[in-house]
Formats: structure tokens, sequence, C-alpha cells
């Protein structure tokens, strides 16, 4: 008996793997080229992807559904719905952008055309896969294709000493933590007997008698999804990783891979673990509270603008997880999808930003040192991004977006952790607010990209121009109207 | 056969490879550990998949997806490997610590 | 409406003299004394009024919500507050005029004669007001002025000193009159001076309540009025430019605190504990306050302590409800103590100094002031026929009268017996005083030539009241303007006194004979320079006040510095050291982050195997 | 204990057993060859598990194809050949004793989980080649079709990396 | 009414903030245009203020709209005799504020962003005031920090770059802290009562049960009294003002901790009395702590500007006791006391800011003796204020303070009475030490044989810019029914809110 083919319901990530495949060809073909021609065929891609995704909004989709045994409710690997549409639209805006941002490192030879691009779309599309994914097999699959490219996309540089070692730092603690997630699987398997969502989900309800091998199965699987949140203890690899990485690819792990990471978390728990809330809910709780305060321990001193970033993103990771420490209900699932864009939104506009600066050379906060009066535009857009990322107005649609959080925390009576985030909120504020501070503050003379060197002075490309200004723009817009970004939870 | 027989040989292994990632220097050591780690898994899954005769075979189509996982693993890896020995000639993976978060922190 | 004028033109003359007052030379003098002349003129209208048997007037209502008992700011007139606001009105235009002179040349004059303007504004309106805690304003506000004109001279170390100790000391008696308003407001449910009295008389209120509100109302009338524990600021506050101890410290706000004493007597009546603890303070004070004055070198300290003694007189009639008594020697003590005052400043004015041992045979330089001040000593002494001697009488009659037929007999034999004593003690000073100013050999260390009379400017201001301190006796017979009835004559304890002021002068002229012209007080022997130092009281006092005080504030300090910085620093250090230990822990070692992943699993999954 | 018991800890002894020389060998090749007798040991087991598919993909797909590059990989690397002793690292007693909690950790679960129950493979042709191509292209075709996207980023990114030259 | 008062008075000074930061215009240009678009917000707000007085309890001037509609924020502002004069207060600090800037840039320049600064300070602290909504209230309390930081930060003491920045540092965090916690207790509303509308939540807030109000007002408490602050979480201010520019001094005492209080009056009162009534004790007990501690801090320092920091935080106290009373009265004096404190001592720091520009410190040694001589105006200003901050009857200081002991003096009748009379004895104790350290502060600088050179006396624009402050403590310290009058209105809404 074969599966019947829903098309429709994996065009989106069809339409991804169709330009990546167009890419590699084109570069294979069409030779010297610069890094315009791929970025097209990639957002032409996303665009189709995101087109698809609209078309989606109202329908829930089952595809790929299992033949039941016995009268059991059909479990489909494969679920188009609400929660895993919001995933594809973040994930989608966010590869385009990042894809705008690669085109400066390929258009100069950094970076390989063609591969790149077909990499990242690549991990894209497994991105998409990971939020519709809905037994194990696929979801570890899923979780496979959104690593493996990654990998290579760290590595990809001509000067590779550095990024070889990020990437291999990568790659070793992914893979370990990909065998400990199916080690995982494995006994979930072995105490259910089954891999898929719907019939775990009852298995686990009715069997108490392996409750422990269950237990222990679900928090192994945990493990690899927690690697690709970057969840503590599961972390180290971050900084490491994404200051040897190009910066595109440190956006792009910290927001697209991040994402995937997330809706992965939240299928396990939500569709496969109802019953177990008792164990997960405590668990992420835990979680949530070291990640953030490890994050932004971490963070506080750096200097070093992308391991600032890097240990931000940490931090974030720790408020993404409150929701499903919360509870994970609906309403909590809409406040982490809404964080979640509000993070790839402006945590994109901050990378944008390091991006444009570190091509000229700069690594250190104090580079940055009087960004906001020589180029405005730069100056501004960052120190917007981290006070939204710090949720202070008048990055108000931060500041709401973290609302949304310690509301879902409330609401889920873990005020203990509304606690914690507000300790963390004040300890984040310490460093973004210096580095903002940095920006703000009139620059050394003869600072990179002092107004007088035509080489570095206005040297941001168009594209990351443009990724700057999108970013702006929709954060600023976001602040001033929030109510979009909050659709979701209506 | 005691179902605890293969599952207590696949602990043995999956314990081996941690063992082997966390403690051998060699890179391509490290990632012969990681070859241990996903077999033991595999012997995990082709067990149940023995133990509750399931007829959708999910555990033996898992292990099979995992040793093809595991051999691109495995390609990309060693590309990786490669890399690292071309731009500095040693392998040692306790050695790559030109990443690590080292710049004086400044006083506060 | 008039008494509203008599609180308003001061105001105005205050804010001429400090607007244009360091333009032109004319427009400060001019300002205070035609505001102060105005003002007088007004009081003269009110008194006119409202003397006799005239019923009171009240301005007002003017209701202020608080979200409990409304203010009521209103202002009532009747035969005490018209006459106390003449005796305030008149005694600050003479000091005004006096003050012309006498601070001739003086750049801080025009701040000055706003501040006495600003004063007698205050004065007038704690006079007049209605409402508790409008009178606190007026209270308070002469507090801060008679604090800014003690400094007046803030280049000397005593003068500084003496304000800040006047102005602390009289807030703390302050507190105390708050919180008894607040219990009087609230036993009589209104703040209104005249609700307050209704409801005592009519047993509105009971005992307890009575007794709280009327001992905390005590604190503020003792500071005001420095009784005994807290006098020691007045003798301090002589620093000060001697008019304003004339008008300040003798005459008006010192006596502030008889008046509100007088207005609520029928609430103070009411607690029979209240009236024995003033009657006790009474008696402390004017003995004690007469033996300092006796021993003092400085014949402005000798003023003082014989304010604080002749006040006590006064809250010692009051506290055997002799309210004409108290009045009547309230307003010639105003009388006869400003003109000592405005005398000793004028003969200040010429020796260039307040040592008594530094004068001496001054009669003949300056004949004005030695004739008036004379006519103000034998007030002072109770010798007829000038005014003290009449109003003393009273008072003492009145205790008398208490003491044989009264109800409250232990209370008015302590005020007799003490008042008695107090009477020769005063005659003593008084006379030694005289004496050492006056006669005898002038001091050859006088820096001074040749002292010479003071200018009209301010000898004149000491006629009038001279007059007033000779002729005011008449009043004081017929005190029918305060709306009571004439009190009789009391002839057997007039004979007692007249006894005692003979005996006091007698000590001190027997003494200055034998001394040769040295201080009489000398015959006190090892006595003295314990007065002299009046008996550690305030060293002792302030002992007790300030090195609790000092400890307090040691410990804050050391608590902000040794406690609150270092946790609110630790925090930081805390978070800097968990910064550098976790970047420690990212040293870049794969296979450490490799363990800690496993580690970490492996711990998690053991956690929840455990559990489950 | 039965036949298949039997020969079951037997291959088992040999896996664990040339794991073990893996992860304390102190010469690099060796460990390569030991690595081939475990996940040799390991295909029989599976066929013992009657996973006859499987076990032949894993001695076709380890065997011939991973251990071969892991040696090339350890030729490219100009590994020596010989015994090298300082191949384990500081960490060895946390790793080992992390290891140790690690196996014993999943033992004792799987003891706790599973207690006696028993295996029993007679009678059926779950293994078979047909039966699990039957499932795989009929229930996990979604999944399998991702594989392929990986395989293919794999090769290309394998590629793309080992293809970059320039040094610094 | 028309509805469109509050969101210009919210609106104005934020895009004229926007215009002074953006427009590429002189510097000096621009702090006159924020002076004139702040003399229109401060004519608006005394308008709106005479309106509201007119007009009884309750709310005017409402203003509705959409915003966050998803999770059910509105944009509602609304103006009640409660947060009236403390809009006031902020429009006329930071006129005040911006005339000191017009003439006297600071050392470091920047005047035009300090000025675009300070109308957004403005426009987050009248915001906080006239908000409705939870949210909306959460976003103006906070949106007033950041601003403060960099005001702090780059502005302030130019000695101590590190010190400064500490300072700031310290500050916000604290503050965040706090106001996380009023988050979290907001939060807890909104899950009991399905809305973030204020009056809709202190509708519905007899549903939610006895013990969840006490956490609920507890939060409050701990988070706006990080704000005030509340005595052992003070620790921040002293730094904080002494660190701070002259204008940031001002708008910090005059209007940042106003926040804290205004938030305590109005989510105590008028949201969650039930609860706050079992944590009143505390609160008062640590006001007077602050009252008497704030006064020994004070007679112990060498340092002016410091000093009257430190007075800030017994003056709070004050403000924080009669906000423990639970009571109309309470309401009243707190009420009067903030704006009180806001005239007072932004006329204090005014005047320490002068002294600084002057002699380049604010230690009593660096300012020296006889100010009376050396700069008479000055230093008579000085002794005024000086006057007014320790409650000197006849100036707007006392009545805050008497009506605070008042309303000490006859508490909620659900409040234990003694302690309150004994916090009301303390309090009385503490007005003593004010007295104290003020008349101290007094004689060592205006008072004494000074160095002999001497300074320039108060100019033309700094007369502008402290004279209205002079005239608001003279006159509501003679006409305290100005302020009595237009609070009554909310005194009696909250006396129906408590009586519910």
């Amino acid at each position: 008996m074969t599966q019947a083919v829903d098309w429709w319901a994996i065009a989106a990530p069809v339409c991804l793997v169709a330009a990546a495949v167009l890419a590699l060809l084109l570069d294979a073909f069409v030779p010297k080229q610069s890094g315009a021609l791929p970025c097209a065929v990639t957002l032409a891609g996303v665009a189709a992807a995101l087109a698809v995704t609209a078309a989606l909004r109202d329908s829930e989709r089952a595809a790929f559904c299992l033949p039941s045994r016995l009268e059991e409710p059909v479990d489909c690997s494969w679920v188009v719905d609400r929660v895993a549409l919001v995933w594809w639209v973040v994930a989608l805006v966010a590869c385009g952008l990042v894809a705008l941002l690669l085109v400066p490192a390929v258009s100069e030879g950094e970076m390989p055309g063609g591969e790149t691009y077909f990499l990242l779309l690549c991990s894209t599309a497994g991105a998409l896969a990971v939020a519709a994914a809905h037994d194990l097999v696929t979801l570890v699959v899923a979780m496979e294709t959104v690593s493996l490219p990654s990998f290579a996309l760290v590595g990809l540089r001509r000067r590779p000493r550095r990024g070889a070692e990020a990437a291999l730092k990568f790659f070793v603690t992914s893979v370990v933590a990909t065998a400990i997630t199916l080690l995982g699987i494995s006994m979930v398997y072995g105490a259910t007997g089954s891999v898929a969502a719907g019939a775990v989900a009852t298995s686990v309800a009715t069997s108490s008698a392996v409750r422990p091998l269950i237990g222990v199965g679900m928090v192994l699987t945990l493990v690899g999804l927690g690697f690709k949140v970057a969840a503590v203890p599961f972390q180290a690899w971050v900084p490491d990783t994404y200051v040897g990485a190009p910066v595109p690819v440190a956006a792009y792990l910290s927001v697209v891979s991040k994402t995937a990471g997330l809706a992965g978390v939240t299928i396990v728990v939500v569709r496969f673990f109802p019953p177990y809330a008792d164990v997960w809910s405590p668990m992420l709780g835990v979680a949530a509270a070291v990640t953030m305060t490890v994050g932004n321990l971490a963070a506080l001193l750096q200097r070093h603008a992308v391991r600032v970033l890097a240990w931000s993103s940490v931090a974030h990771v720790g408020f993404l997880l409150v929701p499903l420490a919360a509870g994970g209900g609906a309403a909590d699932v809409g406040a982490l999808q809404t964080y979640a864009a509000m993070y790839a939104l402006v945590n994109l506009g901050a990378f944008s930003v390091v991006a444009a600066v570190s091509a000229r050379g700069a690594t250190l906060v104090s580079d940055y040192a009087g960004l906001v009066r020589r180029e405005p535009l730069l100056g501004l857009a960052l120190a917007f991004a981290l006070l939204c990322l710090a949720g202070l107005p008048p990055g108000i649609v931060g500041l709401v977006a973290k609302v949304v959080i310690f509301r879902s925390a409330v609401d889920g009576g873990v005020t203990w952790l509304a606690v914690v985030m507000a300790a963390n909120v004040a300890l984040g504020l310490v460093y973004y607010l210096r580095f903002v501070a940095t920006l703000v503050a009139p620059g050394p003379e003869g600072a990179i990209s002092s107004p007088g060197d035509d080489h570095l002075h206005g040297l941001v490309p168009a594209s990351v121009g443009f990724v700057i200004s999108a970013t702006l723009i929709g954060s600023v817009a976001l602040s001033v109207w929030p109510a979009p970004l909050f659709a979701v939870l209506a | 056969m005691p179902i605890l027989y293969p599952l207590v040989v696949s602990s043995l292994l999956f314990a081996t490879g941690t063992y082997v990632v966390m403690a051998r220097r060699h890179a391509v050591l490290v990632l012969m550990g990681v070859e241990l780690m996903l077999n033991a898994v595999n012997l995990n899954l082709v067990t149940f998949d023995a133990y509750w005769h399931d007829s959708l075979d999910s555990g033996q189509v898992l292990a099979l997806f995992t040793i093809a996982i595991a051999a691109a693993e495995i390609g990309l890896g060693l590309a990786i490997v490669l890399l690292v020995f071309r731009s500095r000639s040693s392998i040692n993976v306790d050695e790559l610590r030109e990443l690590a978060d080292r710049d004086e922190a400044p006083t506060a | 409406m008039t008494a509203l004028l008599v609180v308003a033109l001061p105001l105005l003359g205050a804010a001429v003299a400090l607007v244009g007052g360091h333009r032109r030379r004319l427009v400060a003098p001019a300002a205070a004394c035609v505001s102060c002349g105005a003002a007088w003129v007004c009081s003269l209208l009110v008194a006119a009024a409202h003397l006799g048997d005239a019923a009171p007037a009240v301005v007002g209502p003017y209701v202020i919500g608080t979200g409990g008992i409304p203010l009521q700011a209103s202002l009532y007139v009747d035969q005490l507050s018209a006459s106390m606001l003449l005796l305030a009105t008149t005694v600050a235009v003479l000091v005004q005029i006096y003050s012309v002179a006498y601070l001739r040349g003086d750049p801080r004059y025009p701040s000055y004669a706003a501040l006495v303007s600003i004063f007698t504004a205050s004065m007038a309106l704690v006079v007049v007001a209605d409402d508790l805690f409008v009178l606190l304003v007026g209270w308070e506000a002469m507090g801060a002025c008679s604090y800014f004109l003690i400094s007046h001279h803030w280049e000397l170390e005593e003068a500084r000193a003496g304000a800040v100790k006047a102005f602390v000391m009289t807030r703390l008696g302050d507190v105390g009159l708050l919180f008894g308003i607040f219990v009087a407001g609230d036993a009589a449910g209104s703040y209104r001076i005249t609700d307050v009295v209704q409801a005592a008389s009519s047993g509105g209120i009971g005992r307890t309540q009575a007794t709280a509100a009327t001992l905390l109302l005590l604190c503020g009338i003792v500071g005001k009025s420095a009784q005994f524990p807290l006098h020691s600021w007045l003798p301090d506050a002589m620093p000060g430019p001697t008019p304003i101890s004339a008008l300040i410290h003798a005459a008006t706000m010192v006596a502030a605190g008889v008046y509100l004493l007088a207005r609520l007597l029928p609430l103070f009546m009411l607690s029979a504990t209240t009236m024995t603890v003033l009657a006790v303070i009474a008696a402390v004070t004017m003995l004690g306050g007469a033996l300092m004055a006796l021993a003092a070198d400085d014949l402005k300290r000798v003023l003082a302590w014989s304010t604080v003694s002749q006040l006590a007189y006064m809250f010692a009639a009051l506290s055997i409800g002799g309210y004409s008594a108290g009045v009547l020697h309230l307003l010639s003590h105003g009388a006869f103590k400003a003109l000592l005052f405005l005398a000793a400043g004028s003969v200040i004015h010429a020796v260039g100094s307040q040592r008594l041992d530094s004068m001496g045979g001054l009669r003949s330089s300056m004949p004005v002031t030695f004739a008036t001040m004379t006519v103000g000593f034998a007030a002072l002494a109770g010798l007829p026929p000038f005014v003290g001697f009449f109003s003393k009488d009273a008072v003492l009659g009145v205790a008398g009268e208490a003491a044989f037929h009264g109800d409250a007999q232990a209370r008015a034999w302590l005020v007799l017996v003490v008042g008695l004593v107090v009477e020769v003690l005063t005659a003593a000073y008084a006379t030694r005083a005289w004496l050492m100013m006056f006669f005898g050999r002038r001091r050859s260390d006088v820096a001074r030539a040749e002292p010479h009379e003071s200018p009209w400017f301010m000898s004149g201001p000491l006629l009038v009241l001279a007059i007033l301190s000779t002729l005011g006796g008449v009043a004081v017979v017929r005190p029918g303007f305060l709306g009571v009835a004439p009190e009789p004559f009391h002839a057997a304890t007039a004979l007692v006194s007249l006894l005692a002021v003979a005996v006091g002068v007698a000590f001190s002229a027997s003494e200055w004979w034998r001394l040769d012209g040295h201080d009489p007080s000398r015959r006190l022997g090892p006595l003295r320079p314990a007065l002299a130092a009046e008996l550690g009281y305030d060293r002792a006092l302030m002992s007790a006040v300030l090195s609790p005080v000092r400890v307090a504030m040691r410990t804050v300090v050391a608590s902000e510095s040794d406690v609150v910085e270092p946790y609110a620093r630790g925090v930081g250090t805390g978070a800097s050291w968990a910064n550098r230990f976790l970047r420690w822990l990212h040293n870049g070692d794969l296979q450490r982050y490799v363990t800690a992943i496993v580690f970490g699993a492996v711990a998690v999954a053991v956690v929840v195997g455990i559990v489950q | 204990m039965s036949l298949v018991a039997t020969l079951f800890v037997l291959l088992g002894g040999v896996a664990v057993g040339s794991a073990l020389l893996v992860a304390v060998g102190t010469n690099l090749v060796h460990c390569a060859l030991w690595l081939v007798v475990s996940l040799g040991a390991l295909a029989g087991c599976f066929l013992l598990l009657a996973a006859e598919f499987v076990a032949w993909v894993q001695v076709l797909v380890y065997l011939g194809a991973v251990v071969v590059l892991l040696l090339f990989a350890l030729m490219l690397t100009r590994a020596p050949t010989g015994s090298v002793p300082d191949l384990t690292g500081r960490n060895r007693v946390t790793a080992a004793l992390t290891a140790v909690a690690a196996g014993g950790g999943l033992i004792v679960c799987f003891a706790a989980g599973f207690g006696s129950a028993r295996i029993d493979v007679r009678g059926s042709d779950i293994g078979s080649p047909s039966s699990v191509g039957s499932t795989l292209f009929g229930s996990w075709v979604l999944p399998f079709e991702l594989l392929s996207v990986v395989l293919l980023a794999a090769l290309v990114g394998a590629i793309v990396v080992s293809r970059r030259q320039e040094r610094d | 009414m028309s509805s469109l008062v509050l969101d210009a008075l919210v609106a104005l000074p934020a895009l004229g903030a926007l215009l002074a930061a953006a427009v590429p215009a002189s510097g000096h240009r621009l702090v006159w245009f924020s002076l004139g678009l702040s003399t229109v917000v401060l004519g608006l707000s005394i308008g709106a203020w005479v309106a509201v007085v007119d007009s009884g309890p309750g709310f005017h001037f409402e203003s509705d709209a959409s915003w966050i509609e998803p999770i059910g924020v509105r944009w509602t502002l609304g103006l009640d005799s409660l947060s009236a004069p403390l809009v006031v207060v902020t429009a006329l600090l930071s006129w005040c504020c911006l005339v000191s800037l017009v003439r006297r840039a600071p050392d470091c320049g920047g005047s035009r962003q300090l000025a675009a600064l300070v109308l957004l300070i403005e426009a987050g602290s009248i915001g906080t005031f006239v908000a409705l909504d939870l949210i909306v209230f959460f976003v103006f309390f906070e949106l007033v920090l950041i601003p403060m930081w960099f005001v702090i930060a780059d502005w302030g003491d130019s000695h101590d770059a590190e010190g400064r920045r500490r300072a700031a540092t310290r500050f916000l965090v604290v503050t965040v802290v706090g106001s996380a916690l009023v988050l979290v207790a907001f939060l807890l509303l909104r899950s009991e009562t399905g809305s973030f509308d204020l009056t809709v939540v202190a509708d519905r807030v007899r549903r939610i049960d006895h013990g969840r109000q006490v956490a609920i007002a507890a939060l409050l408490l701990v988070g706006f009294g990080a704000k005030v602050p509340v005595w052992p979480l003070h620790f921040w201010l002293p730094d904080a003002h002494s660190k701070a520019p002259t204008v940031g001094s001002v708008l910090l005492a005059g209007v940042l901790l106003k926040l804290g209080t205004y938030g305590l009056l109005r989510f105590w009162y008028d949201v969650v009395p039930a609860g706050a009534l079992e944590v009143a004790p505390y609160l008062g007990g640590l006001g007077v702590v602050g009252i008497v501690y704030g006064a020994l801090a004070c007679l112990a320092q060498p340092d002016l500007k410091r000093m009257v920091a430190y007075s800030s935080i017994g003056h709070m106290g004050f403000v924080a006791l009669a906000i423990s009373t639970m009571t109309p009265q309470g309401l009243l004096a707190a009420n009067f006391a903030n704006v009180a404190h806001g005239a007072i001592t932004g006329l204090l720091f005014f005047l320490v800011g002068g002294l600084k520009d002057r002699l380049g410190g604010t230690t009593f040694d660096t300012i020296g003796r006889g100010l009376y001589g050396r700069a008479p105006r000055l230093a008579a200003l000085f002794a005024v204020a000086a006057m007014a901050s320790l409650g000197l009857p006849g100036l707007a200081g006392f009545w805050g303070e008497m009506l605070t002991m008042l309303a000490a003096f006859s508490p909620n009748p659900a409040l234990p009475q003694t302690t309150y009379l004994v916090l009301m004895a303390l309090a009385g104790l503490g007005v003593v030490l004010t007295t104290g350290y003020f008349v101290v502060a007094v004689r060592r600088i205006c008072q004494g044989v000074g160095p002999g050179d001497s300074l320039s006396d108060v100019a033309s624009d700094e007369w502008l810019a402290w004279a209205p402050l002079v005239l608001v403590t003279v006159g509501l310290g003679v006409a305290p029914m100005a302020m009595l009058w237009s609070a009554d209105g909310g005194a009696s809404l909250v006396s129906a809110v408590l009586s519910r």
C-alpha cells in the first residue's frame, strides 16, 4: 500500500528544494556570475513557498498518513496546521533576508554562489519539514536536513581557518546530540511500539508501567532539539560557532535553525507527550531559567560584538521556553510564536548591521563607537534592534512580546519563573545598553569607517542595506502598531 | 531471548562511543565514536522492532535511515576534518582553541 | 477685615523692602516703618472696636477639604486678640523705627527689615487665627523669621549656633504642638479654636483626650516660650541684633505660647494633670531663670534669663486659672521688657560690648537711656507705681486667693511661694544690672571713646515704652478691656511682695556697696560659677540629645557604606565573577562541550527517571 | 539459553570488546580495524534479531564504505601508522565517568522498563528485504524523500567544503 | 470634551523629541523649539487640570482607541484629579529644565540631544500618568528609563565617567526589576479579571480571592517601591542623583520618583484596596524608616547634592506613609506631597546645579562658606528652598507632611491604629531631624566667612527657570486649597472604592 502524496501540503518545501537545485545548476552552467542570480533564485523560491503558505492559510492539512492499527485516529507524518504555518512564515522570511545578507560574500567570492544558496535552501526546507513533522522518524530526518547543510555553511569561506574550527565544533557537538536524540527515540519506540504522534500520545497515556523509560526517552529526544535551540547545557557550541562562521550564517543559525528547534520542541512536548506535562513543564521551566541566566551572565562583559549577540540569542531561548514551561496550551504556543517572530525580526536586524560593519573588519563592540553619528542608518538600526531585544521602549515590540511571555508564565502558574525573568530582563539590559551607549557615544578619531575614509565609508551593499532598512522599518512599525504581530494569538 | 541482552550490548556500545567522542584527541577517532553511538541506537531500534513485531517496521526503517544519515554525516564530517587539517596541519580536537572566548573582560 | 490688613500690610512692606531695598537706600526703612505703622493703625482700629465688652468678630471660615475634618481658615478677633495685636504692632513699629538707626549702614538691612515685617505679620496671624492650622502657620513662620534674624550676624559663630539651636529646639516642640492639634481637633470635631473651646466648655471633650491634647500642645508652648526643659535656646539667641531680641525674644514671639495657652485655657482646665505639670514647669523655670539672671555676666543674657523667668510667671498664673493675671502680665512684660532690651541696645550701641563688667558709670553720658532703663528695671523688679508691680500683684494675688480658697491648693501654694522667692531674686538681679551699668567707675578696658547718647530714632521709642511702662498700671488695675471682671487689689500679697522686692534690692545694693562697685553676685560664692555656667544644663542636654543622634548617624553611614553599598556592588561583582566563570568554562575545548552535552543529558535523564 | 541467545551474547561480546579496543587503542589504523570488527559483529546481531535487510545494509554501508572512508581520511591527514601514546586527551577521567554513568543509567533504565521481557523472532518475516522495502515505500515515503535531500546536501556540502583551496 | 487633549499631551513632546533629535538644524534653535513645544504642553496641561477640577470626580478627556487588540490592550487615556496635578508638575519641570538648557549648554555639548531626551522623559511620564490601560501604563513607565539612563550616563558627572555609567545602570537595573514585578502583578490582575482596562479591573476586583489580592498588592509594593524608592530599595538613588546632571536630577526627583508613588496610589487605592490593606503597614513602616534614615544620612553627608538626594528618600518616606494609611486623607496627602516635593526638590537641585556651575563641585568644602555674602540671592533662594523642604508652614512642603501625619493619626479602620500612632510620632521625629540637617547645611554653606571670592549671582535665565518653582512652592504653601480641592474629587473616588 503506497501513501498518496498531497503535493499541495508539501509544496512549500518542494519549492525551496527546487529553487536549491536550480541555484546549483545555474552556478554550474552560468559562469562568472555575481551573487545576485542565485540570490534571486532563492528569493523566488522563498516567495513561491510563502505564496503557498499563504494559500494554505485557512486549511489544516494532513498528509502521508500511516495505516492505522485498530480503530485509532489516523496518524499522519505531515500535518500543516496553523502553528506550522506560522513557523513556516518566520523561517521563510528569515531565510529570504539571510539570502540577501549573503550576497556580498558571494559577490566577492568569499563564498561559492550556487552551493551556498543551495545549502541555505535545503536547510530551510528542513526547517519547514520539522515544523510539519508528526512522527519521530520524519522529525529526526528533518532535523538532519536542517543541520547537515548548516555544517557546511559554517565552513564555507575562502579562508577557512576559523570557519573550519567552527564547523568542526558545530558538527561534532551536533552529531552527538543527534545520536542522543536517536537513542531517546529508540527508547520511546521501545516503550510504546510506535513513532507516530497520535499513537505515542495514546500509548503514553495508557501505559503506566514504563513511565521511567518513556520519561527518559522523552528527555533524550529533547536533547537534540535542545541543542538546536541552544538551551543550557547544550549551548556551548554557540559562541564559538557564531564567531567562526560568516556573520550571515550566524544570523541564519540564530534565527532559522533556532526556529526549527523550537518548532520541534513544541511538537514533541505538545503532540507526543501531553500526559507527561508534569515532567517536561518543570524541566523546561528550569531549563528556561538557567538558560536565560547563563546567557545573560555570559554576555555581560563581552567585548566581541558577535559573541554578545550569540550569548544574547542563548538568553532569548530561555524566554522562548517559558510558554512551554507554562503548560504549552494553545495560547502559550501563540505566545512562543509571537516572541519567536519578534526575535527573528530584530535579531536579523542586529545581525545585518553587524554583518555590514564586520565586513570592514570591526569585531569588538568598541569598534562600533560612534556609529550612530557617522552612519545613522546603521547605528540607529542596530540600536533599535538591541533595544527591542532588551525589551525596553522605544523598542516597544520587544517589550510587548515580553509582556506576552510574562502573561503566559503568570497564567500558567509559574510565577517563580516570571520573577526569574524579571531579574534577567534587568541583567540583559546591562549589556544591551552598554552596546547602545557605545553606538551613540562619540567615536574615537580614526576609528573604522571614519567619514573621511572613502574606502570604508558608506560601503553598505545594497542587499544588506535593504535588509537593515526592512528590519528597522518592520520593527519600528510593529513598535507603533504591534497588533499584527499578535494576530497569531487571537 | 531476553530483550535485555541486546539492550545491554547497545548501552555498552553507546557508552563506549560517548567515551571515544569525549576522550580521544584525534578527530577521525572522534568520528568513529560517533559511529559507535549511532550503531548502538540501531541495535536498539532493531531490537524493539523485533520485540513489537511492528507491522510498519518503524524500527528497522529508522535504523536504515540512521545508517544513511550516519554515512552522510561521516562524509561531510571527514570533509570538515580535512578542511581543518589543511588549514592548520593538526587534527587533534583539543588543540582547536582559536575561537575560545579569550579576550580579557573589561574591568567592571 | 481690618485684622486681615494687619497681616497683609507688613507682608507688602516686606516685599517692597526685598525688591527695592538694595536699589535705593531709603526704600527699605520707609517700607518697613510705613507698613508696620499702617498695621499699627489698623490694629488700633481693631482694638478700638473690640476692646471692652464688644462681641468678638469672625472672618471666614474658608473651608479647605483634607479628606477628613476640614481646615476652616478663619480669623477671630476678641478682646484678647485685640490687645495682643496692639502690643505686637506697637512694639513692632517701635522696633522698626529704632532699627533704622541701630542698623544704619548695615548692608543686610533690607532683608532684616523685611524679615521683621514678615515676623510682624506672622505674629498678627497667630493672634487673629481661629483655625489651629492657620495659627500653626504663623507660629512656625515666626520661628523661621526668628531663626533668620538671630543669625543676622552670620559671620559670628555664636550667632550661627544660636540660630540653629533656637530653630531646632522650637521645632521639636512644634511637632508636639502639631500632634496636639490633631488630638484636639479629633476630639472636638473641628480645628477651629472657637469650636474647640466651645466643646471644652460644654463637656464635649473627654478628660483623657483633653489630657493628651493639652500635654502635646504644651510641648509646643514650652518650646516656643522657652520654658524648662526647652528653655536654653533663648539665652543663646542673644547674639541676634538687640531690637530683634526686644521684639521677638521678649515682647511677642515667646509670649505667643502664653497667648495660645490663654486662648485654649478652657481646654487646659479640663486636665488637672496638665495644669500640675504646667505649674511645676513654671515654678522650676521662674526660679532657675531668675538665678541665672543673677549670675549672668552678659547684659543681654541677664535680660534673656529674666524673660524666661517672667514668662514662667505668666504660666504660673495660668496654671491656677488666672486668665486675666497671666494676660496682664504678658502685656505689661511686653512693654517693659521691650523697653529694657531697646535700652540695652542703646547701651551696647554706645559701649560696643554686651558684658556688664565692661560698662559702668554711664549715667551721665546717656541720660535718656539711663532714665528710661531705670523705669524698665523698676517695672521688672515690681516697684510701684510701674506696671510690673500691678501685673505681678495680679499674679500673686490670684495665687494667694487660690492657695487659701481654691480647690487646687498644692499648685497654688507652689506658685505663691516660688513666686515670692523669685520676686526677691528679680529685684536683686535688676538692681545688680542697673548698678553695674550706670553707677560706679567707668571701666578702662572699654575700647570705645566716650559713650554718648543714642540718636532720637533710638531714644524716641525708648521714651514711648517708658511712658507705657509707667502708666500702664492704670490699665492693669482696670482690666475691663479684656472683657473680664475688674480685679480687686490684693493688699496682703502686695505688701508681702513689696517686702520681697525690698529684700532683693537691699541685697544687691548692700553688696555693691560692700564690694566697692563690684559685681554683687560674687556674694553667691561657689554657687556663682555654677550659675554662670547655667548649671551645665545645656551641655548635658546637648550631649544627651546629640550623642544618640551621632551614634544613629554613624550607624546609618556605616550601613550605607558597609552594608547597602557592598550588597549593591556585590550583585555587580557577583555577576562579573559569574561572567568570568562562564567564559572560562567555554574555553574552546570541543570535548568539554561534548562532555557537557552528554553529562547534561544523563543528569536530566537520571533526575526524570528517578522522579518517575 | 537458546542457541540464538548464545550466539547473540558471543557476537555482542565481540562488538563491545572491539569497541572498547577502539576506545583505548594506541594505533589509529588498528582502531579503525577494530571498528570494522565491532560493526561487523553488530551486523551479525542484526541478523539474529531477524533484521536481515538492515544487516546487509550495515555490512555494505559501514564495512564497505564508511570504514574505507575513515581509512582514507587517516591517510590523507598523514596519520602515523605506528603506536601513538597520546591519543587520549586529558579529559579521560571525566569522560570515562560520564560514559560509565551513561551506560549504567541506560542499563538500569532498560532493566526497569523491560525486566525479563523476551523477544520472540520465530515465524516472522519482518526483516526480509521485501517486507522492509514495502513498508519503506508504503509508509515512509516522506522521510525517505527528505533523506534524499539530506544526502544531496551532504554530498554537495562535502564537495564544496573540500574544494575550497585557499589557506591562510 | 475633546478627547485628543491627552493624546496631544503625550504626542507633542514625543514628536518634538524625534524632531529635535533628527532635524539637521543648529542645536540652539532646536532647544528653543523644544522649549516652545514644552510651553504649549505646559499650557495645555494647566488647562486640562483646571477643567478636571471643574468637572469633579472620575476620568475626563478620555481617549480610547484600538492598539494591540489581539491581547486586549487598548489605547485608553484619561485624566482625573489624582493625575492632573502630576501632569502639570511634569510639564512644568520639563519646561524649567528646557529653559535652563537654552543659555547653558552642557560641558560636553549635545544640548539638543539633551533637550530631546527631556522631551522624551516628559512624554513618557505624562503618558504614565494618563494611561488607563495597564499595558499602556507599563509601556510608558518603561519609556522614561532609557532616556534617563542616557541623561545620567552621558551628561553626568564629567569627572567620573565610570561612576556615572555605573550609577545610571544601577538605577536602570533596579527600576527594571521593579517594573517587571509590576508587570507580573498586572498580568495576575489580567488573568483574574480578564481585562487590562483599569476601570474594568477595578470593577471586577472583588472576584479575586483575597490571598491573590494580597500577593498582587505586595508585588506592586516591591515593584513601585523600587522606583519610589522605599527604604531598603533606595540604594540606587544617591548615586544616580549625585552623578546626574542638573536636568537629570531635577527630572529624576521631580518626576520619575512620582511615577512610583503614583503607581502605588493608583493601583492600591483604585484596584486592590483589600489586598493593599494587608501590606500597607509594611509600607508605612518602611516609609518611616526611610524618613529617619534619610534624615540621618543627610546629617552625615559631606556633599550637598547627595544630601538633597537623601532628603528625597525622606520625603518619599512621607509619601509612602501617606499612601499606607489607605484613607482619602492619605491619598490627598500623598498627592500633595508629591507635587510639593517635585517643586521643592526640583528647585533645590537647580540651585545645587547652579552652585556646581559656578564652583565646579558640590561638596561642602568645594562650595565653601558664606554664600550669603558671595551670592546673596542664590543663597537666599537656597535658604527658602531649604525652609520649604524642611516643612515650614506657609511653604508647600508643610502641607504634605502635615496631612501625612494627620492621615497616620487616623488611618483606615482596618489598619492597626497604635502602630500608626507610633509611625506618626517617628515621622515627627523625622521632621525635627530634617530641620536639623537643613539648618546645618545652611549654616555650613550660606553663613560663615567665605573665601572672599565673589560669585556671579542668579542670572536672568536662571530666574526664569527657577521662579516658577519658587512660585509654586510659596503659592501652594499659602494657598494649599489649590491642590486640596482638585484632589478632593480623587479622594471621593477613593473613598467610593474603599467602601465597596
